[in-house]
């Protein structure tokens, strides 16, 4: 199916829970097993609130974009914000480290989807989450 | 999410329950760091965690970190696979001690 | 919290647990016990049905917009459609029946939500579904 | 959803997993009509259905009128809350003859 699914939340922590379901239930109608189901979740949930902490500032009020598209081979979630662009050396640059208080998201990220891409759109700043669907 | 404590056989055992996202990862951390303060085992109970993100993992460490630093032992236990999941893409899951449950988690 | 949510779906079933989940979870941060949490989902989910079936007449590529508004004393659903205007006249129109295949959705949003209302608004028709919050 | 479908004591069970909806109700439909067919008697355990919509009752009314048309039993057992609180509000709960488990459901 070549459809495509538009969710406008604010960049309030207590919406999590309801992308993150939405983002379940999308996965397992697209035929990702549970664990990829799991990790899809995950890895949109950690995008989020990383717009939410950094790109925000932690305000509450603004919005956060996202745009779902699943086409034969891939699904696909562009997430869109308005804050701060993000600063493309501080994503994954912490190795990860059993010690640290912080810099495991954009790792987790980038482990569970194939594709990574923070760019700068007209409408703001545009991250790009693609995993490849089992055949 | 939620959380209950109680104490037995002189560890306290902690049992979350819930999403542990952004959201609830401060509530967790003050209550782990609180009832670390008041033994010397502490033992988590993860059986009702079906989701956990960096920041609930960032509040495992610190109380591990603290417990650490205190001479105090942390234990997880009853972990799913969402849990389990998230420590190995984190590659913690060699840094917590984990049982499967919690006879196991109180034995010495 | 005065916040509102925007959800876009093609007018497909396959996509109907997604808007479930995330109405199921809106309504417990809202504060719904978990019985009126199924009862908000199965009213949004059984006017989903109606748009897809009556107002799309069973055509999936279509589009249905949700916007979801929450804010001290209610929680408001106002679903938008492109589709056949509903004829009011048929609404709640046959008597719940033991006997009867159809006609028991609109009746169940009527018991469920505390204000159900029909419209032709510019952009399409809107069906608005508001549920009283708990003090 | 998804359907299993098994012979115990000169009765057919039909167990259903999953949500009943707009998309899955049709396939429920045919599954549960072939399989009166076969039987005299018909127990479908809905224990693992936590959605149900209009369109999963209609169903559930058509396979009962078949069961009367044809002169055969037809029990529902394992209701969920969200089954129990559906079957309420479309006023059906004592059309069906409904079961705590499956014992009682295959009781004479
Ligand atoms: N959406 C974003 N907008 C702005 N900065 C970001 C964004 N995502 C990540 N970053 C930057 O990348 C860093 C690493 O992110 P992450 O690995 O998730 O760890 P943490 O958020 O714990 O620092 C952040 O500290 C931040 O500086
Ligand atoms: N969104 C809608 N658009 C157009 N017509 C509608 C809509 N919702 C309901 N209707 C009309 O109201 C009737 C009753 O709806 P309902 O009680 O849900 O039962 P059913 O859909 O099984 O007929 C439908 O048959 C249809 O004619």
């Amino acid at each position: 199916m070549n459809f495509h699914l538009r969710l406008v939340m604010p960049s309030h922590p207590c919406f999590l829970p309801v992308v993150r379901a939405a983002v379940g239930e999308l996965g397992s109608i697209y035929g990702l097993p549970d664990e990829e189901c799991r990790g899809i979740t995950l890895a949109v949930d950690e995008a989020l609130a990383n717009i939410i902490r950094h790109a925000y500032k932690n305000r509450y009020d603004q919005e956060i974009e996202v745009y779902c598209e699943a086409g034969a081979d891939r699904i696909e979630f562009r997430l869109l914000d308005r804050g701060e662009p993000a600063d493309r050396a501080k994503i994954c640059a912490q190795p990860l480290n059993a010690e640290a208080l912080s810099g495991r998201g954009t790792h987790m990220i980038k482990s569970i989807m194939d594709e990574v891409r923070y760019e700068q759109v007209p409408g703001g700043n545009q991250l790009t989450l693609s995993k490849h669907l089992p055949g | 999410m939620k959380t209950s404590t109680r104490n037995e056989r002189g560890a306290t055992i902690v049992e979350v329950v819930g999403q542990i996202d952004l959201g609830s990862s401060p509530a967790l951390r003050k209550t782990l760091l609180d009832s670390l303060k008041g033994t010397d085992r502490l033992a988590i109970n993860l059986i009702e965690v079906k989701y956990i993100d960096s920041s609930g993992i960032a509040s495992l460490v610190e109380v591990l970190k603290e417990a650490r630093r205190s001479e105090k032992r942390l234990v997880l236990f009853g972990l799913t696979p969402a849990v389990r999941e998230v420590l190995q893409l984190t590659r913690l899951s060699t840094i917590f001690e984990i049982r499967e449950n919690e006879a196991q988690a109180l034995e010495a």
